[in-house]
């Protein structure tokens, strides 16, 4: 233990462990050691910066006391920290019971008064396919009013319009006209929506509601058309003028009947909630790595 | 297990239905909300008259309006449209979870004959219901979005997006007034800008000090005034009138005191407005008056006052037509001899910590100067 | 539950007839992360008392229009600190000072990784608070000026600038920060590494409290957000001192970069206000539903969501300067994408009291009083995001309706909520519940009156900040409700204060476990010893206490 | 035993990490942001506005000429010599730690000299300062900063040595000298930046 002159010393599995009780001694049976050196470093700080509002000497003496305050410190630090021991009573009221033996109960197994909710669900992959597929089936009922009205190009401008503002000044010639800019905006904007609502429904439909068919084409895009015209005038104007609500509302019961359809048929699995994000990425040891587990 | 089956779809079914109401209520309630204020009904329309909340929102005994919620331009009306959208959808969202807050503490709060010993159902959490409630915020934030986008570029214009038959002003913030240049029309003026009906006006802000904001709620959102950089900034009034505003980024003593009044002028008033305005006005004749004069340019009013034809200070308001306007020392004071004397005699009195220093006058010469003053009409 | 033998002292060296003085060096010399704690939360509620009645100076100023109270100078001094001391000397310190109390307790150490540099750090936050304070006295500096910093609590150059500052005033709010900028630096570093290094055996990141995940990511915020304050207010002050010209724009300084450095900081800071409450809030949320915290998983990520998310949108307190269009619309859209992990959390809370068995002890009160409040200053949040409403009321009173609903519904009702809680467990007496419950009542009744009429008065374009409003302008009401709802709160406040200083001298002894809880600071004696704990506990799941009480259904079977 | 099943009883290893590692790692991120602030002022000046306001275009002042390049590398190779003391001391070879603790030092010196050089050019020389132009703002308080914390590094690096020339700083010390190390990393770090800043991007653009 004479870690002065340790250093003479080569034998380096000694001095890993006086390393750690340098650098980690955190339950070692000490507490550091009471000391006024912080408080006279941070005093002597202060009055440093105060120097500069007041009087230069008032910063002279702020130096001395950062220079007292920065040895006391040293000295409580260097070579080893200075610390207090404590007794050796008890002072933990808890016993967290025994060391678990076998692998533990998985919540799917639960007795009653522990839940996860629920037990299974639909794969999310599912919602997403679900998403894009309606997505399509609506896009294309859009497509065909806009091909017969006036060109396919519309509908994807009239969409774009709910970013692009300049489209409020067209009239239907140019909007008629394919423009790029204006198909990468619809795009993805009709995308993320889609994906989205199909999620949506994917966590809904399965578990919620007993009559899904009913739901996901009638229900939802009613209740999604409504909100839509009430909110229209302010989120694209263009598409005001221009829509036609039958087609409109057609275009969203297409989406629902074949998103729900894919969802409907999508196998459902076990959630996976309790493995930790941690464990998921490999930060933390899992359970399965441990070999335990399901 | 059958117990387990039991005890897990019920609460399945409770957390379901939560979500569906939710989902539900949002809508109905937006639904219901956005119809009624949203972009479908113009201002006028009677449903709005019947329901909107704006009462409030209209000073009811006030001389001027500010109230963001009338808008009297093309670009304020653009943003009120996306204001009762977004107060729409926060509406909605409000109630919904305060309600369910509400309900649910009325719901589970432990009831006398609850034993204490029994501890609720352990329930850990839910995949399902939390993606529901991660995407569907996240639904309402994309559409929020997009609205937003879409009304920024309709009301912010960029340097180079001057409407063809736009009026130029200059705006300029000083402590604590504001300076209007009308570089098309060779008129400077100040605290009160007159401004044609109907014509988009093409606002140059940006200040000779600190930094401030100009704001006429009712013409337009408001602007930063900074030093160094132009601002650019557009605006249409719809109706002729007065409009007041103020400075709206703390800029020191006497930010309060910083105001602004639009006056509205059809085109032909405006027209004789500035044809007046870009001529001198310095005419004096009288005893006194040419003796105010004197002391005018005696003290030092001339280093920080113009008159045209007189002195040029830039420091400090133009007094050219100063009784052509109706307030004065940033619209804090109506226009007026008594009000001009108090003011030179001591300005700290009027407006504490203001950039006039009071010159010692005797009150013979300000009863002088003042009577030069009020000829500058 | 196993109870082991009961412990005789608390403390190793506190003896019973000690004098004053030795009881005041054995404070000052301390380096127990509970008696910081402890300086650091009395420190603050001191603070707070005197921001307090500095609100009082405005609120009365504008309970009527062209009122005189106080001139212009005074009322501009006033907002400028009371906006300084309750986010600098209140929110930051009372909230470090329950992560520098609880969080050794609670992951099962003895002591916070750095000690000395924890005692460090609390005085140099005094010291700067005293600094900043002394300004009243201090800085009338060479041309006579001026009292304390009149500049708010952003001090936006170049008003700061010594051509339009002529005093010293803003140099002390320059200096008083960045001392106590120092001081948080020190506890948020200190924080982190004990929450990383520090952990008792079988802690796993995946077991801590939430309150102690809300800590490790509030000690990042801070080492990410206060540095750049700093470095802002050392530009500021070469300014000022070396003549140098960052933000002076008469020589080719720009006055938008103090906005873009303050703000970089200044978002951050506010979250830095808040996450430590939403932590508080998760601890007792579930204590008193008497069940197990809802989806803990996606709590810390709505966490760690929020703080990289709020360092992305910070340009949305300058929406006004005239930012190019698509800059604007970026950070708008970053903005209200915070919506989503906070409503996570919000909807994850309902979740957790869905279902439970509810006790209204103080504590829950002041919680569920948090999710109330702190949704309603969210949601005119995400309205402030949307820009162009933003142009219309940006920088009026709607904006401070906004931040008082967070800071004062959310922060500061997280505050009472956990003072509440955890007074039994440092002081070993328990608050009178009955006085909480007056004070929570009126409090809340106050705060509504006070900061709901502001947001009508923003509306009808009043500007914040301002000393004085005409009288035509249908502003009167509104204002007089708000000065009124002050007293209410004022009210509150003596209760509060009444109800520690009673609590302390003769309050209901606590107990260990009063609250019946589940974290790991209830598994020693109340106050704990200096060391906290002895042996240091092992622990198998996120609520050790719970497994403790039940051996015959322990949590570590499910997690 | 319950090794393999029992996943609850983690051993303590395996979330020990070193305080003062992670302590150092916290103080260096924190550092980072303080430097960023200065970076981007300086870019935004003198890099992106151009700023003109009589200062001198740096073009004119940095040459490039040798001094620079040399004060670099000796700033960046100290950040091995402080690797090779450390590992020495790791394995107690004292007598090496100490010569290449005494090489990283000299060569940390030559920089603060070659610094302390440019200085007084510009200062003396040029009348180059602070309040002149904004590029003597954003300059002299990016590289006096970071001049400021490589003397720092100097001082604690210095009085290591020192120590252990004196026989006090024992083999127990290395980690903590492997954590000073890594300050001093830092400190060179920040001079990648910080030389880019400066004397790369103005001066070839
Ligand atoms: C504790 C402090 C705190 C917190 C948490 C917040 C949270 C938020 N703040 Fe606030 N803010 C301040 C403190 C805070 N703020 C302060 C002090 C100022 C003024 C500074 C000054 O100028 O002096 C300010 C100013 C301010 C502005 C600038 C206004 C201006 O000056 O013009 C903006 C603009 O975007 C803004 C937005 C937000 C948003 C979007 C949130 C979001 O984080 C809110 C998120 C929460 C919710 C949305 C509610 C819960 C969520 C749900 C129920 C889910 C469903 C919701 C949706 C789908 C929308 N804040
Ligand atoms: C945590 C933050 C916090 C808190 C808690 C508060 C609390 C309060 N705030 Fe403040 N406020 C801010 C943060 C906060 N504020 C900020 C950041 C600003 C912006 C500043 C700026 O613009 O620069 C601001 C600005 C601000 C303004 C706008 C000023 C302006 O723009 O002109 C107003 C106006 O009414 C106001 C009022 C209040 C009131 C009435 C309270 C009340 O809730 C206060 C309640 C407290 C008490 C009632 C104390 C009671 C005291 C006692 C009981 C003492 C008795 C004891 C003794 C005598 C020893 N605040
Ligand atoms: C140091 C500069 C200075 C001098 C000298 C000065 N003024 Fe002023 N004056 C100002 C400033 C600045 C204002 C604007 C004050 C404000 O509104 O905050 C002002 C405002 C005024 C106004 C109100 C103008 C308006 O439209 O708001 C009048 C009238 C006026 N001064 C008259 C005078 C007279 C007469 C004198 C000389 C006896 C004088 N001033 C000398 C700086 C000066
Ligand atoms: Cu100008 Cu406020
Ligand atoms: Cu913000």
């Amino acid at each position: 233990m004479n870690a002065q002159d340790s250093h003479q010393d080569p034998d380096s599995a000694q001095s890993e462990v006086e390393t750690v009780r340098v650098m980690g001694a955190h339950d070692a049976n000490v507490i550091p050691a009471p000391t006024s050196a912080p408080i006279i470093f941070a005093f002597g700080t202060t009055l440093l910066f105060a120097g500069l509002v007041t009087n230069w000497f008032v910063s002279a003496v702020g130096v001395v006391c950062i220079a007292k305050g920065v040895l006391g410190w040293w000295s409580d630090v260097l070579p080893r920290e200075s610390v207090e021991e404590i007794p050796e009573e008890s002072y933990l009221l808890i016993d967290t019971g025994p060391e678990p033996h076998e692998a533990s109960k998985h919540l799917d197994s639960a007795t009653p008064g522990r839940v996860v909710l629920p037990i299974e669900i639909p794969r999310i992959r599912s919602g997403i396919i679900g998403g894009l597929a309606g997505g399509t089936a609506m896009a294309v009922v859009a497509l065909v009013w806009g091909a017969i009205n006036f060109s396919v190009w519309m509908p994807v401008n009239l969409l774009a319009a709910m970013v692009l503002s300049s489209y409020d000044t067209f009239d239907a010639a140019s909007l008629e006209q394919f423009s790029i800019s204006g198909l990468f905006t619809a795009l993805g904007i009709h995308l993320s929506m889609s994906v989205m609502v199909g999620l949506v429904l994917a966590m809904i439909l399965p578990m919620a509601i007993n009559f899904p068919r009913v739901f996901s084409i009638i229900v939802a895009p009613v209740t999604w058309s409504l909100v839509t015209y009430a909110a229209i005038g302010v989120l694209d104007p263009t598409l005001e003028r221009w829509v036609n609500w039958y087609w409109f509302v057609g275009s969203q019961v297409a989406f629902g009947a074949v998103a729900g359809f894919f969802i409907a048929r999508s196998e459902r699995i076990q959630t996976i909630q309790y493995l930790t994000p941690a464990e998921r990425l490999g930060l933390e040891r899992s359970r399965e790595q441990d070999g335990g587990g399901r | 297990m059958t117990e387990r089956g039991r005890t897990s779809d019920k609460v399945i079914t409770r957390a379901w239905w939560i979500l569906i109401v939710t989902t539900v209520m949002v809508g109905g309630l937006g639904l219901f909300l956005m119809y009624i204020l949203g972009g479908q009904i113009e201002v006028g329309d009677p449903i709005v008259e019947r329901f909107t909340p704006t009462d409030i929102f209209v000073q009811p005994d006030a001389e001027w309006n500010t109230s963001v919620l009338e808008p009297g331009s093309p670009e304020t009306r653009e943003i009120r449209k996306l204001t009762w959208l977004v107060f729409a959808i926060t509406a909605g969202i409000f109630v919904v979870v305060e309600g369910l807050l509400i309900y649910a503490i009325f719901r589970y709060r432990r009831r006398k004959n609850d034993s204490e010993a029994k501890d609720p159902v352990q329930l850990y959490g839910s995949n399902p219901v939390e993606i529901a409630w991660t995407i569907i915020p996240i639904i309402i934030v994309f559409v929020l979005c997009l609205a937003t986008i879409r009304t920024i570029q309709t009301v912010q214009p960029t340097k180079n997006e001057r409407p063809e038959n736009a009026l130029t002003v200059e705006v300029i913030g000083h402590r604590w007034w504001w300076e209007f240049r009308y570089p098309e029309l060779d008129v400077v003026t100040a605290n009160e800008m007159f401004i044609p009906v109907d014509r988009p006006i093409w606002l140059e802000i940006s200040s000779a000090d600190v930094i401030h904001s100009f704001w006429v709620p009712e013409l337009q959102g408001k602007m930063d005034a900074f030093p160094g950089h132009l601002n650019y900034w557009k605006l249409t009034a719809e109706e002729e009138g007065t409009y007041l505003g103020q400075c709206a980024e703390y800029c020191g003593n006497q930010h309060a005191n910083m105001l602004i009044r639009v006056e509205v002028l059809d085109a032909l008033d405006f027209g004789s407005w500035a044809k007046r305005q870009a001529q001198p006005a310095d005419v004096a004749t009288g005893k006194d008056v040419l003796l105010g004069r004197e002391v005018f340019l005696k003290y030092a009013c001339q280093n920080c006052h113009a008159v045209a034809g007189l002195s040029n200070g830039t420091y400090a308001p133009d007094l050219t037509h100063l009784m052509s306007r109706v307030t004065f020392a940033g619209g804090m004071i109506p226009n007026n001899a008594d009000n001009l004397k108090a003011w030179i005699d001591d300005p700290e009195q009027i407006k504490p910590g203001c950039d006039m220093p009071a010159l010692k006058l005797s009150t013979e010469e300000i009863e002088q100067v003042v009577a030069y003053l009020v000829t500058l009409k | 539950m196993t109870v082991l033998p009961k412990p005789t002292s608390a403390s190793l060296s506190s003896s019973p007839q000690q004098g004053i003085l030795e009881r005041v060096h054995d404070w000052v010399t301390t380096a127990d992360h509970k008696k910081l704690g402890m300086l650091y939360i009395f420190s603050g509620l001191f603070f707070f008392l005197i921001g307090g009645i500095e609100a009082g100076v405005m609120r009365w100023q504008l309970v009527s229009p062209a009122n005189d109270v106080v001139g212009p100078i005074t009322f501009n001094q006033m907002f400028t600190m009371h906006g300084t001391t309750m986010v600098f000397l209140v929110g930051m310190p009372v909230l470090l000072g329950f992560g520098n109390y609880l969080i050794p307790l609670m992951i099962g150490t003895r002591d916070m990784a750095f000690p000395r540099l924890n005692a460090w750090g609390f005085w140099m936050f005094l010291f700067g608070g005293l600094l900043l304070y002394f300004s009243f006295i201090g800085s009338s500096g060479l041309f006579g000026t001026k009292g304390a910093p009149d500049v708010g609590w952003f001090a936006y150059a170049p008003l700061t600038s010594r051509t339009f500052n002529r005093g010293n005033n803003v140099d002390y709010w320059i200096l008083g920060i960045l001392v106590s900028g120092f001081g948080s630096m020190a506890t948020g570093i200190n924080l982190v590494v004990t929450i990383l290094c520090l952990r008792c055996k079988g802690m796993t990141l995946m077991r801590m409290p939430i309150m102690v995940w809300s800590m490790l990511v509030t000690g990042f915020l801070v080492m990410i957000a206060i540095p750049v304050l700093t470095a802002a207010q050392v530009m500021l002050l070469f300014d000022r001192f070396l003549g140098s010209h960052f933000f002076d724009p008469q020589l080719d300084g720009s006055a938008l970069l103090w906005q873009h450095l303050f703000w970089f900081f200044g978002h951050p800071e506010v979250y830095i206000l808040i996450i430590p409450a939403f932590g508080f809030v998760s601890e007792i949320v579930p204590v008193f539903s008497r069940k197990v915290i809802f989806g803990y998983t996606m709590m810390v990520i709505a966490l760690v969501w929020i703080a990289f998310q709020s360092m992305s949108v910070w340009a949305h307190h300058m929406f006004a300067v005239g930012l190019d269009p698509s800059l604007n619309a970026f950070f708008a859209a970053s903005t209200f994408l915070i919506a989503i992990p906070t409503g996570i959390k919000v909807f994850n809370w309902l979740g957790t009291i869905w279902g439970g068995r509810l006790v209204f002890h103080t504590p829950m009160l002041y919680a569920l009083g948090f999710i109330g409040m702190f949704v309603i200053g969210g949601l005119t949040g995400i309205m402030l995001a949307t820009v162009p409403f933003d142009w219309d009321v940006s920088d009026s009173y709607f904006v401070v309706g906004h931040f008082h609903y967070v800071l004062f519904g959310g922060t500061i009702f997280a505050i009472f909520g956990a003072t509440f809680y955890w007074f039994p467990k440092m002081t070993g007496r328990m608050l009178s519940e009955r006085l909480g419950k007056w004070q929570f009542w009126i409090l809340l009744f106050g705060m509504n009156l006070t900061f709901g009429p502001m947001h009508v008065s923003g509306i009808l374009g009043m500007p914040r900040r301002i000393y004085t409003y005409a009288p035509d302008r249908g502003l009167d009401l509104w204002n007089m409700l708000s000065s009124i709802g002050y007293v209410f709160q004022f009210i509150a406040i003596l209760f509060f204060g009444w109800n520690v200083v009673q609590s302390l001298i003769k309050g209901r002894k606590a107990g260990n476990d009063p609250w019946d809880a589940w974290t790991l600071e209830w598994a020693t004696t109340s106050p704990p010893a200096d060391w906290n704990f002895n042996p240091l506990p092992d622990v198998k799941s996120r609520r050790p206490l719970w497994d403790a009480k039940h051996p015959e259904d322990p949590d570590y079977e499910y997690e | 035993m319950a090794n393999q099943t029992d996943h609850h009883a983690l051993p303590r290893e395996e979330h020990h990490l070193s305080k003062g590692k992670v302590g150092m790692s916290c103080l260096i991120i924190t550092e980072s942001f303080f430097f960023m602030a200065f970076i981007v002022a300086y870019l935004y000046y003198i890099v992106i506005m151009q700023v003109d306001d009589g200062g001198p275009d740096p073009k004119d002042l940095f040459y490039l000429d040798w001094m620079v390049y040399v004060a670099s590398i000796c700033l960046f190779s100290s950040s091995a010599t402080v690797v090779f003391a450390a590992k020495a001391l790791a394995r107690g070879a004292h007598d090496k730690f100490r010569s290449w603790l005494f090489i990283t030092v000299v060569l940390g010196g030559l920089f603060i000299a070659a610094t302390a050089m440019e200085w007084i050019g510009l200062i003396g020389g040029k009348g180059i300062w602070m309040d002149t132009c904004s590029f003597g703002t954003c300059f002299f308080s990016l590289v006096g900063f970071h001049a400021f914390h490589v003397c720092f590094g100097l001082t604690a690096l210095s009085l290591c040595l020192v120590l252990s020339l004196l026989g006090k700083f024992p083999t127990m010390q290395a980690e903590r000298f492997e954590v000073l190390s890594w300050y001093w990393h830092f400190v060179d770090t920040v001079w990648i930046f910080v030389f880019t800043t400066v004397y790369i991007l103005r001066v070839y653009t």
